[in-house]
């Protein structure tokens, strides 16, 4: 028997692990792949809620979170490509067009 | 007990290969890091009875998401991350600051979640039911979803398209 | 259940002239414009005497109904407005004298305007004139009336700035609309006031509901004001005081326009709504007073600015609002019959005058200065003749039309209240003396045009270098043939009481006949024995002063001084309206609307915007870094933030 | 002893037996691909490590194990090591859900011929499978030389999107047999249509269609010609194992093998039946002949295999690509459409 603050908790510290990548990381692959580790800490949360719940509709929204991060993350490596052809770096502190 | 303890033991492993993604310099490191990450979940989502999400995890997310990320890397031959001190601010505000957070949001849900134990298996996800499930109460945000996934699709295609060349100059003026 | 009579035929078929003169007749050639035009002009008058040929078996009021149009609302107020026709004997007088009047303008006009620009345009405003004129008499409610109403206002705008290329046109015509809409604002709110009070607009509802009302022979009722206002919106579209001003400068327009629209036809639509209306005034008899007061003053203001006029149409002009000032005396005093006969016979005679004027002008190649004129009855004597009959009739001689109408008029004036007739036949006279004033100058004497050196002014229709003044074509002396009968015979309808027992079911036995017959048949003798001499007496003035004498006038002139002055510069009215009402508007609107609104408030709150927008984000752009992180990390602070408050909020 | 005890204990027995064979089954697969396409090209394959050569893989076994081990220089080393033990390890992993047979019963337990019975056992393939590419991609790309990290790149692509294919093809088979436990789908092909012909799933409807969308999606998968691109000899020198020697490059081998049986495995179990075939005889030979036949279906599919080897030439790698994408995956959704509005005019 597992509480479920457990899993919250694990949940919690995968979300906040992403954060800070997304925060301390340069290279703008690993910031995505940040992302992808917080929208893991959720889905965690969420099967963790369907099983307190004794609902299946948490694990039905884990599929949805799936489904618009491989969504997202199709778009988003476009992206990375995309810059990656007219900046030849990955290194955001250098996509830095947009600055007064 | 034998839920604990592979509970800790996952839990561990995840928690170490979140850690290992933020240490990590170089890319590829921390993709193999996320992995890791993603499959030890699946293992929790097993230990939950989630088993079908705990599949979908492995396929879609180590299988398909991660082997992209893979792939970029590889393609555009992504090295070892530079490292300035520019950030510091970041750095010592930021790192702690978001470890609180998460660990103060985990606490308030904990408060109010209740104490509930969840034992192992505690809510078969059978394919079955979340099938019934997917295209009964949930049929319309799944259509939505899967129009969302062909704009995704068709929006990859355009951006990672090569950029047409201009045809070469027939010579002719005017 | 009578058949359809297909009244809509006759607005109609002038909108289809116009539509098809309108959207192709730049493409025709003058000939098949103006087949067009008089086509469908003449189709309409057709229709009018053919609903003429079946009238006597028709049961009146007779309705149509075309289609639905406003249904608004439900149960007990829903408030109904339908696209209907009502023909009864006043509708059936107007039609005729639109129809047939109008229908000969428009043969006139094709030979006056035959060398102008813009033919096409000219017809196809003309046909819509009618269109809007026929809505006007035929409707069935005062919606629809009002729908005719502003729609001649908009054919009168056009036609009077029909050379809009000409500063004084096109201002003139805005000076009409303008003038115009002070009315229809009382005219509307007229409406309004009949929509709240009796729920329908539609003439048999409410006349019937009010005629269930007592009258209000005393203080200021319901009926009351909204005769007033009606009378408002009359003043405006009939030139009367004080909104008269825009009718001498609608001149500016063509001269068949100011035949038919500021003459016979569109200037007399307020004397019709005041008559179709009767009822109202009928009941609110303190309405019908301002109503006979206005008529009054405004007649013989009108005809003493007429007197020192020069320019001939402007002469007609003023008369014409004279005229217009008669027929709504003759309203005042619920005499609505002899109003409505006074309208038709000046329908005739000023239609005559105006066209007559115009062939003067086409004579003696654009010049409108009477004192350029003289002695034109050699050159032109068909339009001598007619001009003549057209002069007789308006200065109320025996045995022309005028006579009849203007005596009627004065006859159930002098019953009314005497000070009402003692007003109108002064103006009687002061009419014949500028008239046979207008006829001398004109046809009398030696003509005056060929050695005037500055005669290169205002050539509003570009004949250049005239010799001798020559008669008008054909197409143009026609109509005033027929016109010159008319005012011949015109009256004659009218002898014993025939015209009033036409429309007695209109509007009351008893209030007209019955009234006439009070009076004494020695008093009616004297009468018109006294009118008849006011207007030979100013005949045998203006002979004196404009034939045997004309030096005399100077010399009177300087000696009224001032007051000839006044005269001539039409009472300053004006440049009275100018400073009183013009002057403050434009600049109050210039520097409250303005410059204090306009660039005070209104641009200064969007520049004044701008700028804080950019003031601020100067500031605020300093957050954008460029550096991804660094959003990121406002991405973040962000969300804490959030977090930070609902986790507040759930844990209190 | 208690169940649980008995269940751990022939789990283990199941494990190492299984392994074993497999690993077995690897080395003599090899041989015998040897074999067939020696004599397909008219020469004897090898011959002279015992009778009929079938010592060969023994010797091929000891000649890697005790090879120099060689790391060249420039490489990043944890993933060149770490590569093809992922290649091995989900190779040798995704056997465990497989059932070999119906189940036995010794001594009163029931013990069914298989590591684990799951709910989701085909998903698990499928993951197993999936994360078996970073093997191989990462080989490609730690071996920091342009012809592995082509081959990897290759290999990644090629897998990942011939991976979509070969789900939907099995797709349809799930909606016929409704389950995604690998027991249950066996177990629904069982019988006759018609008294004859065997109900298995290749004749059931249009999915021999679905059977061939498999069939290419696996040469893909486990990149056999016509679709070894990622370790085309002519071309890229052998890709994402060029710089492998020794053990590690056995370890890419036995991946390679294992796989091929893998897939083996799932086609007879999802299309032809799995064990289901003539069950007569003795009781002992009523227990080993569904696993027999299970065997030897395994066998003509591996023989399939080894054939086109000898027959097809290699594709071009935008053919490969379009391929995929423009004629199996189109066909793949059709069939699966089709096989949907059938199975639910049915029912």
């Amino acid at each position: 028997m597992v509480p479920i603050s457990y899993y919250l908790i694990l949940s919690g510290i995968l979300f906040a692990c992403g954060v800070i990548g997304f925060l301390i990381k340069r290279n703008i692959i690993t910031i995505f792949m940040s992302i992808e580790l917080m929208l893991n800490g959720v889905n965690l949360s969420f099967v963790a809620f369907a099983a307190q719940w004794g609902h299946l509709s948490g694990q039905i929204f884990v599929f949805f979170v799936m489904v618009v991060a491989a969504a997202e993350t199709a778009v988003g490596l476009a992206i990375i490509i995309a810059v990656f052809r007219t900046r030849e770096t990955l290194n955001v502190d250098q996509v830095n067009l947009l600055k007064l | 007990m034998l839920h604990l303890v592979l509970f800790l033991v996952f839990a561990a492993i995840c928690v170490a290969g979140a850690v290992n993604l933020l240490v990590q310099k170089h890319p590829i490191s921390s993709a193999l890091s996320l992995v890791v990450v993603m499959a030890s979940l699946a293992v929790e989502y097993l230990l939950l009875g989630a088993e079908f999400v705990a599949a979908v995890q492995v396929i879609v997310y180590a299988g398909a998401v991660m082997v992209l990320f893979v792939f970029v890397i590889m393609l555009l031959n992504a090295g070892e991350e530079e490292t300035t001190k520019g950030s510091r601010v970041a750095l010592v505000l930021g790192v702690p600051g978001a470890l609180a957070g998460g660990l103060l949001v985990a606490w308030v849900l904990i408060r109010h979640s209740g104490d509930t134990a969840l034992s192992l298996g505690a809510l078969p996800g059978y394919p079955k039911t979340i099938g019934w499930l997917l295209f009964h109460e949930f049929l319309l945000p799944f259509e939505v979803t899967s129009i969302l996934v062909l704009i995704a699709i068709l929006g990859a295609v355009f951006l990672a398209a090569k950029p047409e060349t201009p045809p070469a100059p027939t010579g002719r003026k005017g | 259940m009578t058949p359809s009579l297909h009244l809509w035929l006759i607005p109609a078929l002038p909108l289809l002239g116009a539509a098809i003169n309108g959207f192709f007749g730049r493409r025709f050639s003058r000939q098949a414009v103006s087949g067009v035009a008089l086509t469908f002009a003449g189709a309409a008058f057709l229709m009018a005497l053919y609903v003429a040929a079946r009238f006597s078996s028709l049961e009146l009021p007779y309705t149509e109904f075309l289609a639905h149009w406003i249904r608004s609302g439900s149960g007990p107020h829903m408030f109904v407005a339908e696209f209907e026709f009502y023909l009864d004997q006043l509708t059936l007088v107007m039609l005729l004298v639109v129809t047939g009047v109008g229908f000969l303008i428009h043969i006139y006009s094709v030979g006056y305007m035959w060398e102008e620009g813009g033919f096409y345009r000219f017809f196809a405003y003309l046909n819509l004139f009618m269109f809007f004129m026929l809505t006007l008499v035929l409707a069935g409610n005062y919606l629809q009336m009002f729908i005719g109403w502003e729609g001649v206002g908009l054919a009168s705008y056009l036609l009077i700035g029909f050379w809009f290329t000409k500063d004084s046109a096109a201002s003139a015509g805005k000076k009409a609309f303008i003038v115009n809409r002070i009315g229809d604002f009382g005219f509307l709110i007229a409406l309004f006031l009949l929509i709240k009070h009796f729920g329908s607009l539609n003439f048999g509802q409410v006349f019937t509901s009010i005629s269930q009302k007592p009258g209000e022979s005393t203080g200021f009722g319901l009926l009351t004001s909204i005769g007033l206002l009606l009378m408002v919106g009359a003043a405006g579209k009939s030139a009367q005081i004080p909104l008269y001003v825009w009718l001498p400068d609608a001149m500016e327009g063509p001269t068949p326009v100011s035949a038919l629209i500021h003459a016979a036809t569109m200037v007399t639509a307020g004397v019709y709504m005041v008559a179709r209306s009767h009822v109202i005034f009928d009941r609110a008899p303190n309405a019908l007073t301002v109503v006979a007061i206005i008529g009054t003053l405004t007649a013989l203001f009108a005809a003493t600015i007429g007197i020192a006029q020069t320019d001939i149409k402007k002469v007609l002009a003023y008369s014409t609002v004279s005229q217009l000032g008669y027929m709504f005396m003759a309203c005042g005093v619920a005499a609505y019959s002899a109003g409505i006969f006074h309208l038709m016979t000046h329908a005739f005679f000023k239609g005559l005058l105006f066209l007559g004027a115009g062939s003067v002008i086409h004579a003696v190649g654009g010049e409108q200065d009477m004192r350029k004129m003289g002695g034109l009855r050699q050159y032109i004597p068909i339009t001598f003749i007619t001009m003549s009959v057209a002069t007789f009739a308006i200065a109320g001689i025996w045995p022309f039309a005028g006579f009849f109408s203007k005596d009627e008029i004065l006859a159930r004036a002098y019953q009314a209240n005497p000070a009402y007739w003692f007003i109108g036949v002064t103006t009687a006279f002061i009419t014949s003396f500028y008239m046979f004033r207008l006829w001398y100058m004109t046809f009398w004497g030696d003509y005056r045009g060929r050695d005037s050196a500055g005669h290169g002014h205002a050539d509003p229709h570009g004949h250049q270098g005239h010799g001798d003044p020559h008669e008008s074509p054909m197409v143009m002396l026609v109509p005033l043939m027929i016109l010159a009968v008319l005012s011949f015979t015109g009256g004659w309808v009218g002898i014993g009481g025939r015209f009033e027992h036409f429309l007695a079911p209109v509007f009351g036995e008893g209030a007209s006949t019955g009234a006439t017959e009070a009076l004494s048949h020695g008093t009616e003798i004297i009468l018109v024995t006294i009118s008849l001499s006011a207007a030979v007496l100013g005949w045998i003035l203006a002979y004196q002063l404009y034939l045997k004498r004309p030096e005399l006038p100077q010399k009177i002139a300087d000696m009224l001084g001032g007051l000839y002055q006044a005269v001539v510069h039409k009472y300053y009215i004006d440049e009275i309206y100018a400073t009183l009402f013009v002057k403050p508007l434009v600049d109050g609107s210039t520097r409250i609307l303005w410059h204090g609104v306009d660039q005070g408030v209104i641009d200064a709150a969007v520049n004044d915007a701008a700028d804080g927008a950019r003031h601020v984000s100067d500031a605020a752009r300093h957050m954008q870094s460029g550096n991804l992180r660094s959003y990121a990390g406002w991405v973040a602070a962000g969300g804490a933030v959030v977090i930070a408050y609902m986790i507040w909020m759930g844990v209190r | 002893m208690s169940s649980l005890q008995v269940f751990i204990l022939a789990s283990v027995i199941k494990i190492v037996l299984v392994i074993f064979i497999l690993l077995t089954a690897v080395a003599y697969t090899v041989w015998l691909e040897r074999k067939v396409v020696g004599h397909m090209q008219n020469r004897w394959g090898p011959s002279r490590v015992g009778p009929f050569g079938l010592l060969q893989p023994l010797a091929d076994g000891i000649k890697f194990l005790v090879k120099e081990d060689l790391t060249p220089p420039h490489v990043y080393k944890p993933l060149f090591i770490a590569a093809p033990m992922i290649a091995v390890i989900c190779a040798l992993t995704s056997i465990s859900v497989i059932p070999f047979g119906t189940a036995i019963v010794v001594r009163g337990y029931t013990i069914p011929l298989q590591i684990t019975d799951l709910n989701v056992g085909l998903l698990v393939i499928l993951g197993i499978t999936s994360v078996g590419v970073y093997g191989v991609a990462l080989a490609g790309w730690s071996s920091n030389s342009k012809y592995s990290l082509l081959g990897g790149l290759r290999a990644s692509a090629q897998m990942v999107s011939y991976e979509i294919c070969l789900g939907l093809s099995l797709v349809g088979v799930l909606i016929v047999s409704g389950s995604f436990s690998l027991r249950e789908i066996v177990e629904s092909q069982s019988g006759h249509f018609w008294g004859f012909i065997p109900k298995w799933n290749i004749f059931y409807g249009c999915q021999f269609v679905a059977f061939f969308i498999y069939l290419m999606a696996a040469y893909a998968e486990t990149n056999r010609i016509p679709f070894d691109l990622p370790e085309a000899e002519t071309e890229l020198v052998a890709g994402y194992h060029t710089e492998y020697s020794a053990m590690k490059f056995a370890m890419f081998f036995m991946a390679e093998y294992a796989n091929m049986i893998t897939v083996a495995c799932l086609a007879t179990l999802l299309f032809l039946g799995g064990w289901s075939g003539p069950v007569f005889g003795p009781p002992l030979l009523q227990v080993i002949l569904p696993t027999f036949w299970f065997v030897a279906k395994i066998f003509v599919f591996l023989f399939i295999y080894i054939w086109v080897r000898g027959t097809l030439p290699r594709f071009r790698y935008d053919q490969l690509m379009a391929f995929g994408w423009k004629f199996l995956f189109p066909l793949a959704i059709a069939n699966l459409v089709i096989t949907a509005l059938v199975v639910a005019y049915r029912s």
